[in-house]
């Protein structure tokens, strides 16, 4: 029989900290280096692009406080005002319609037997695209006659030929739908994810108590299908209104579209800072997109919070 | 009306077939339990008289109609899951109320009905709370509210107390029995648990790899088991089976010699049944009909009795002592049942020769 | 919420196939292939020379592989193809180790500044990328990280995302096993990496996957962070290339094929742990 | 001593840098040049930001129009007139060098220089009935031949242009050096400050030009196959007006035969050509060692030879007269356009190109998509252009 | 040595006390079994033992040493945990092995244990097998073996068998109470199945609100319960309480006198304890303690008895009927306890004053 309690491994400083506190310096060991990252990586650039924010940095020159000038001026510039409304136009489009095709494919595809890796395939694929790259097929697919494909295909039924992204009303849909299309397949297979997380039980349940299918989606289905929907309702939102690959290669001639008509704030930012070298300015427009997204979250999930 | 007919019924997944065609009458007001091992059918035959499983073959009939195409809502029936299947986004009260969901009764009726069901199942303070701050037997009250407010012409259960705990199982199941005789509808209840299905039911279904074994009262099924796998399934702890051989019109058992056999019984592999508590540790009084000797392997005292394990001749088997009585384990102990007490079995089909 | 998925895939039984499921089918079926219509015409084109490309039949005429001998023997595009593998590998390990380890730490021990240290870390969510690009530009260009592979991968070591995703995860692990685990001498860096982690391995492949295809089809900030051509990344040096290329389609084509054929065949390939993967993701919403 | 030197990517360009960088190896064994370039898109944004971070290239490729901006960022030092002297340069290079003058001093070399002419598909000519070898050679003429190649589908869908446009490529550069001037104006005051292109010549010259993509029977399509060079490229277009830098891609043209002829004169037979350079500069950090090295290699990449070799394999004009005046050249079917068209050439001094782009492609987006008066437009755009360079010489 | 002793061991979670003040000697070799109810501090007194939650007052030894502040592993001791804690990546081999992590043991040693630890449990077939392939039963016979192969001092269980079903449970009960006697070290069992207890214990520990009510022997906790809280606690189904009066030196319960009540007894209100096993359906015999009449609300035939539950002046009571006596349901029925059956606790104070 072994000794009761070995004696020999008790040795020095360590043994002096007893069990809880042994526990708290292994946690702050574990720490340790991913505090140091997320300050510096994180945190101290945050403060400091607010710091920026009020210069006029431009790059070339020392850094020189000038208050709040920045932000008068973007107040005052009609460019901001035309991005911003793109930005939200993004975004209240862009949220609703995704939201609501992936359901209802995710709500039908759940329930299809046949071949439904293969068809869920489909949906997904497009998600594991770059979108740099997809950008420039779209891009192709929107041309004018005779070489764009949408074009061509509206020309083979009898259809005008549209102008897409030449023009100032269709342009910012064309490049939504790209991001619709990108974003879709996650979308899909999140809320199938959701659907497939509720209990079979409930819908028996449910159909014994002998309701409809109409009434299970709205009882039941939605309903319990919160979280999820909450969840990608933010996702999808920080994801519109942080809209940049589609636009920057989808536009390259003329960045951000006819008169601007399709470029996001996050473009405007990226020109401001890295053509125009316009950086205290670019850091208050990405100061102003930080709150607008802090804003948008904050307000969604309060407003789809479960009570 | 709402006796239940089920007249062989099927159910195939595919080439599988896990229904073999089932018989059985269940008469109005009559509380039926299905027991069985897992995976021997007893959900998917209740999901079929749910109407949540299509029928493969058969008939099922409801009073006098055949319902093998109904839906589950035109059968008039209510289920009650393992797992409750009420829903956690509407309060008590609301999920009571679900199950009046289609009906059209003006609101103030269905208010009524709710804090009447709320009532039975002493719910009537919790009607404004969300499930999530409820207990297993709350919510499981819950479930069966629901199914009430229906006033169907059944309930069916499946397995509605497996996720419940000791003590609240036992008290929810007498819960549920008051209820019934409160209500008089027809029960259909699944269980593998075959404390629930003796204390329940008015007769229980043994199921076995899709095929009914027996059906009977408690009693029936205890006193006259068909079979090995019934009388072993029925009864805690389970019956002991010593091999035995009978020759000569004897029988011979873990080394002794049975009294008081019937001269019919052939000649062959036997398997003689003997229930713990009528094997008893102690001198065999004279007319025992069997009397062994046993090495004490383990004792478990349960205050009221012992249960003592032995090994008779290899063969394991549990024998009880009064109360205080606890046998020092590695001794031998006498052990001996009344006649009477055994039973029976052909080894090789398992099927029953009687009792002895 | 658990972390298994549950495998029912059906919720409704059918008695039989009703018509409503055939147009539901078919609808869903027609929408898939219009899903991947830009992937068709982009493989296609790429097959197409420079004469076909504005015939616009999906299957070309005379189909060749020219394209890809001309773009691959450019030599760029093998360099980009592996400076874009070898970057998101690498912010992968780094983002399974971390993010792993954060996230074990903050739902397994109790201390006090664990619930601030995770909101902490969680506000960085709501920081976006763009608003700190700038400083940490600066930044590398002080410490001399401008066009290095560290310069790429630095500022995604560890993400936010994925602590959380991992702290949920396991918070599902029950304590018995790291406390079987201390019982038996365990210290508490083996117990994470012996015992914890293997019990997360559906977790981490959610999130290895994330990472991965976050950092392969990375833009903006490759874009800014990398001097030579040599260190592009594959969506960088895609671009460039169709800059200057100036528009030639079918080049522009085969060149986003080759940046999107690896995904594509490590789905084929793991198609269901990733679907699964990023099921999981999704419920930890 | 090692130096770098920066280009932005366009495959020949590197590849004629490679040769002359091994060339002034091997001449200067103890020299190495590193050799980096960054996509054009980006290319400012690289050395500006390298400039943040201290760093930076000894000698730097800009395009002649961010001089201003590069001088102000401090990012290159004039040229050392001992090494460079400044009578040599005037006297030697295309009077366009002027323009990497400031104050007397010279800031940079070319090795190549650029103008622009009127690229034209002699296949659709032929077919439409026009005389390939005797190309437009005044605006109606040009005019004229646009309108008999451009081609329609039953629906009214240009499918062939018969001059692709856009201000997105180079036809910004006609517009304001060439169109504008041709129509008696100016684009801009002498000294660059006021912008001088709204008055009655301009809104000539801009409607003009808008005449050719609005109306009822347009001969072009703002955006037609997304860039006038792909659309003649794709002999999609009969005509196109684009620069030497150009001749590389359309060489690889297999599909149809192309020719180049100078700029149309207007009725009065005047011409106007627009020329730039990207020049090299020396890189303000490049001292000592490293300044001689840099200098050795400025004045390499600024030689005859390496002229020769630029044009060879770019396809870019020696930005020397005298190498590039030779008959030879002269003669030559397609570069003798260009080097005519740099007799009467303009620079346009450019304070931020990319931004002064933007005002005539919005100008032109406003009248082709938005229907606007040319001459509202052409206003508008004249008050946009303004304010940029205000924002520019106030500071 | 391994006797383990806690000495008013005290825990606090912040200015929660959950555990107040523990004293206990736990002998080398013996078998001690923590019951009580969810919540009364039976896992945290575990849990300080074997050094996973720190020990926030009170002294523990083991052996001879204070071991407060030591670290798990140098405790040696070994624990199993209710959901097993095995690791479904590894194989059966490698989680038995795990016990074996930190140990220095050449590699062939560890294998040689591993085996054997399979072999005692009869998991020599399944060494290679994930954990995800075995059953319940056959997973915690892992989480022992990774306990045994560390040769431990003494043995922590939590709970181990909650998990398994009913079956399992009896069987699994067994198998740790016969590697008790083979391997003969100290085991500390927690559970809260009065059964569990019962059976396996060689010594009980009742606790309640973090604070020991009762230790003793399972015959001692069932024939002499301090208070009614451990009378009901030990026992199944729960021992019988009615309200009773003593006045004039007699005890009236349930409108009956009780008989034969010695007169040191005092008036005030009291409480007349009687396990269901005692409480008879039938015909009164002469020299019953108590006789009653209940009216029959459910019936529980389990086939050896019957349980009949019954309203006593409408205080609810189980009594025994012979297995095949089942009284009708809403019928009256007598009932009578044996002399020495029944239990008198203090009302106010639930203290026990004997039995009778
Ligand atoms: N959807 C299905 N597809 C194929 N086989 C199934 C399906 N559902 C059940 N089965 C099979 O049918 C058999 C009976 O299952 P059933 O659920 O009725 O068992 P059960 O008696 O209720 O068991 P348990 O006590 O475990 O609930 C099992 O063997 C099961 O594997
Ligand atoms: N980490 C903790 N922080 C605060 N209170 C705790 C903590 N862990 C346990 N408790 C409290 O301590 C008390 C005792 O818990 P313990 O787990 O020991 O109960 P138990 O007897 O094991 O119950 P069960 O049978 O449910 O396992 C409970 O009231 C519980 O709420
Ligand atoms: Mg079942
Ligand atoms: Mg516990």
């Amino acid at each position: 029989m072994s000794a009761a309690v070995s004696d020999t491994s008790r040795n020095g400083l360590w043994d002096r900290f007893s069990i809880g506190q042994k526990r708290v310096i292994w946690a702050w060991t574990f720490l340790a280096l991913p505090i140091v990252f997320y300050g510096a990586i994180r945190f101290y650039p945050t403060f400091q692009a607010f710091w920026l924010s009020f210069t006029n940095w431009d790059l070339l020159r020392p850094a020189q406080f000038i208050g709040v000038q920045n932000y008068v001026t973007l107040v005052n510039d009609p460019q901001f005002w035309q991005v911003f409304r793109n930005t939200f136009a993004y975004l209240i489009i862009g949220t609703p319609i995704s939201l609501v095709l992936s359901f209802l494919i995710a709500y039908y595809l759940d329930r299809v037997r046949f071949m439904h890796g293969f068809i869920r395939a489909l949906y997904f694929l497009p998600f594991l695209t770059t979108a740099a790259a997809m950008a420039w097929v779209w891009r192709w697919f929107y041309q004018p006659p005779p070489i764009g494909v949408i074009n061509g295909f509206l020309g083979s039924v009898g259809l005008p030929a549209q102008p897409f992204l030449r023009s100032l009303e269709q342009g910012l849909p064309s490049i939504m739908v790209t991001a619709i299309w990108a974003g879709l397949g996650f979308q899909i297979i999140i809320f199938m994810a959701g659907l497939r997380a509720i209990p079979s039980t409930y819908y028996e349940a449910a159909r014994i108590d002998g309701l409809g299918e109409w009434a299970i989606l709205r009882k039941i289905t939605l309903p319990l299908l919160k979280p999820t929907t909450v969840f990608l309702v933010v996702f999808s939102s920080i994801g519109f209104l942080r809209i940049f690959d589609q636009v920057y290669n989808m536009t390259t001639n003329d960045p951000g579209g006819p008169l601007n008509s399709t470029k996001p704030l996050v473009l405007m930012i990226y020109q401001t800072a890295f053509s125009s070298f316009n950086m205290g300015y670019a850091a208050a427009q990405t100061v102003v997109l930080f709150t607008i997204l802090l804003i948008v979250s904050l307000l969604q999930l309060w407003v789809l919070r479960t009570r | 009306m709402a006796d239940i007919r089920l007249e062989g019924l099927v159910k195939r997944y595919g080439k599988a077939t896990v229904v073999h065609g089932i018989d059985l009458e269940i008469a109005d007001g009559e509380f039926v339990v299905f027991v069985g091992p897992s995976g021997c059918g007893k959900s998917t035959t209740l999901r079929m008289i749910a109407g949540l499983e299509e029928i493969s073959g058969g008939v099922l009939k409801i009073g006098d109609q055949v319902v093998n195409e109904y839906e589950p809502k035109q059968r008039n029936i209510a289920m009650v899951f393992q797992n409750y299947a009420i829903y956690p986004h509407m309060t008590v009260g609301q999920n009571i109320g679900f199950g009046l969901y289609t009906s059209d009764l003006p609101k103030a009726e269905k208010q009524k009905k709710i804090a009447e069901a709320g009532k039975i199942l002493g719910l009537e303070d919790l009607l404004d709370r969300r499930p999530a701050s409820l207990s297993g037997g709350q919510r499981q009250r819950v479930a069966i509210g629901r199914a009430m407010v229906r006033d169907p012409a059944a309930f069916l259960f499946d397995e509605p107390l497996s996720n419940l705990d000791a003590q609240l199982r036992s008290q929810m199941r007498i819960e549920i029995k008051r209820l019934h005789q409160r209500l008089g509808k027809t029960i259909v209840y699944v269980t593998h648990d075959q404390v629930e299905a003796m204390t329940m039911a008015d007769r229980i279904v043994v199921m076995h790899e899709g095929r009914i074994l027996q059906v009977g009262t408690p009693t029936e099924l205890y006193e006259q088991p068909v079979d090995v796998f019934t009388a072993r399934f029925i009864g805690s702890p389970s019956m002991n089976l010593l091999p035995a051989r009978a020759s000569d019109g004897a029988i011979i058992a873990g080394g002794a010699k049975i009294g008081g056999v019937p001269s019919r019984t052939g000649s062959g592999d036997l398997l003689v049944g003997v229930r713990p508590h009528d094997l008893l540790v102690g001198e065999a009084s004279a007319q025992a009909a069997m009397a062994l000797k046993g090495i004490v392997t383990v004792v478990e005292p349960l205050g009221s009795e012992t249960l003592v394990h032995i090994e008779v001749d290899g063969a394991p088997a549990i024998a009880t002592a009064p109360a205080k009585q606890v046998p020092a384990v590695g001794s031998t102990v006498d052990v001996w049942a009344a006649p009477g007490s055994l039973y029976l079995f052909d080894a090789p089909s398992g099927k029953s020769l009687g009792r002895l | 919420m658990t972390a298994t998925v549950p495998s029912t895939e059906f919720k409704f039984n059918t008695s039989s196939i009703r018509p409503g499921r055939i147009i539901a089918w078919t609808v869903l079926f027609i929408g898939g292939v219009i899903m991947i219509t830009p992937l068709l015409f982009m493989f296609s084109t790429s097959l197409k020379s420079a004469g076909q490309v504005y015939d616009l039949r999906l299957i070309p005429a005379a189909p060749s592989f020219d394209n890809y001998v001309k773009v691959l023997s450019d030599g760029r595009f093998m360099r980009w193809f592996f400076n874009s593998t070898f970057v998101a590998v690498a912010v992968t390990l780094s983002n399974v180790f971390f993010d792993s380890l954060v996230g074990y730490t903050l739902a397994k021990f109790q201390f006090r500044g664990r619930y601030f240290i995770f909101l902490a870390i969680l506000s960085t969510l709501m920081i976006p990328t763009e608003m700190l690009v700038i400083p940490w530009y600066l930044m590398s260009a002080q410490l001399g990280w401008i066009d290095s592979y560290w310069g790429i991968m630095f500022p995604g070591m560890m993400t936010a995302f994925g602590t959380f995703l991992m702290k949920q995860f396991f918070e599902t692990v029950p304590d018995d096993f790291l406390e079987a685990a201390r019982v038996d001498g365990l210290n508490e860096f083996t117990i994470w990496w012996k015992v914890a982690m293997p019990l997360v391995t559906p977790a981490l492949s959610a999130l290895a996957i994330f990472t991965f295809l976050g950092n392969w089809t990375a833009f903006f900030w490759p874009l800014i962070v990398t001097n030579s051509r040599d260190l592009y990344t594959l969506p960088v040096g895609l671009s460039s290339f169709a800059v200057e290329q100036s528009i030639q389609w079918e080049m522009i084509m085969t060149g986003a094929a080759i940046a999107t054929i690896p995904t594509l065949l490590v789905f084929l390939v793991l198609q269901r742990y990733i679907v699964r993967g990023v099921m999981l993701a999704g419920l930890k919403g | 001593v090692e130096i770098d030197y920066w280009q932005y990517v366009f495959d020949t360009r590197v590849q004629a840098m490679d040769q002359l960088i091994a060339n002034f190896e091997e001449a200067n064994p103890d020299i190495t040049v590193n050799h980096q370039t960054f996509p054009y898109a980006d290319y400012q944004t690289r050395v500006v930001a390298a400039n943040v971070a201290g760093q930076g290239p000894d000698v730097v490729q800009l395009f002649y129009g961010w001089l201003d901006n590069f001088i102000a960022g401090e990012l290159i030092q004039p040229l050392d007139p001992a090494v460079f002297p400044t009578e040599d340069i005037e006297g030697e290079f295309f009077p366009i060098v002027s323009a990497m003058e400031r104050d007397g001093q010279y800031w940079g070399l070319p090795t190549a220089v650029r103008s622009l002419a009127l690229f034209y598909n002699k296949n659709i000519f032929e077919e439409a009935g026009l005389d390939p070898e005797s190309p437009p050679q005044t605006l109606d003429e040009l005019l004229a031949a646009a309108e008999a190649t451009v081609q329609r589908d039953g629906g009214g869908n240009i499918t062939r242009v018969g001059i692709a446009m856009g201000m997105a490529g180079q036809d910004h550069q006609w517009w304001r050096e060439g169109l504008i001037r041709q129509f008696g104006g100016q684009p801009y005051s002498d000294d660059g400050t006021q912008v001088t292109y709204n008055d009655e010549a301009g809104i000539a010259a801009t409607t003009w030009q808008a005449d050719l993509y609005r109306g009822d029977a347009p001969v072009t399509q703002i955006g037609f196959m997304d860039e006038p060079q792909a659309a003649f490229r794709a002999g999609m277009a009969a005509m196109t007006i684009d620069g030497t830098f150009r001749l590389g891609a359309f060489s690889e043209i297999t599909d149809f035969e192309w020719g180049v002829t100078e700029l149309p004169a207007n009725d009065e037979g005047v011409r106007s050509n627009y020329a730039s350079y990207f020049a090299n500069a020396i890189g303000v950090r490049a001292e000592g060692e490293e300044l001689e090295a840099a200098q050795k290699f400025l004045a390499y990449i600024s030689s005859p030879e390496a002229m020769e070799i630029w044009l060879e394999v770019v396809g870019e004009l020696p930005a020397r007269q005298d190498v590039a005046l030779t008959e030879e050249n002269l003669a030559d079917p397609i570069y003798g356009p260009f080097l005519a068209g740099l007799e009467y050439a303009q620079t346009t001094i450019f304070v931020d190109e990319a931004a002064q782009r933007q005002v005539a492609i919005d100008m032109e987006t406003r009248i082709s998509l938005q229907g606007q008066e040319p001459a509202d437009s052409l206003a508008q755009a004249a008050q946009e252009e303004q304010a940029i360079l205000d924002a520019f010489y106030s500071r």
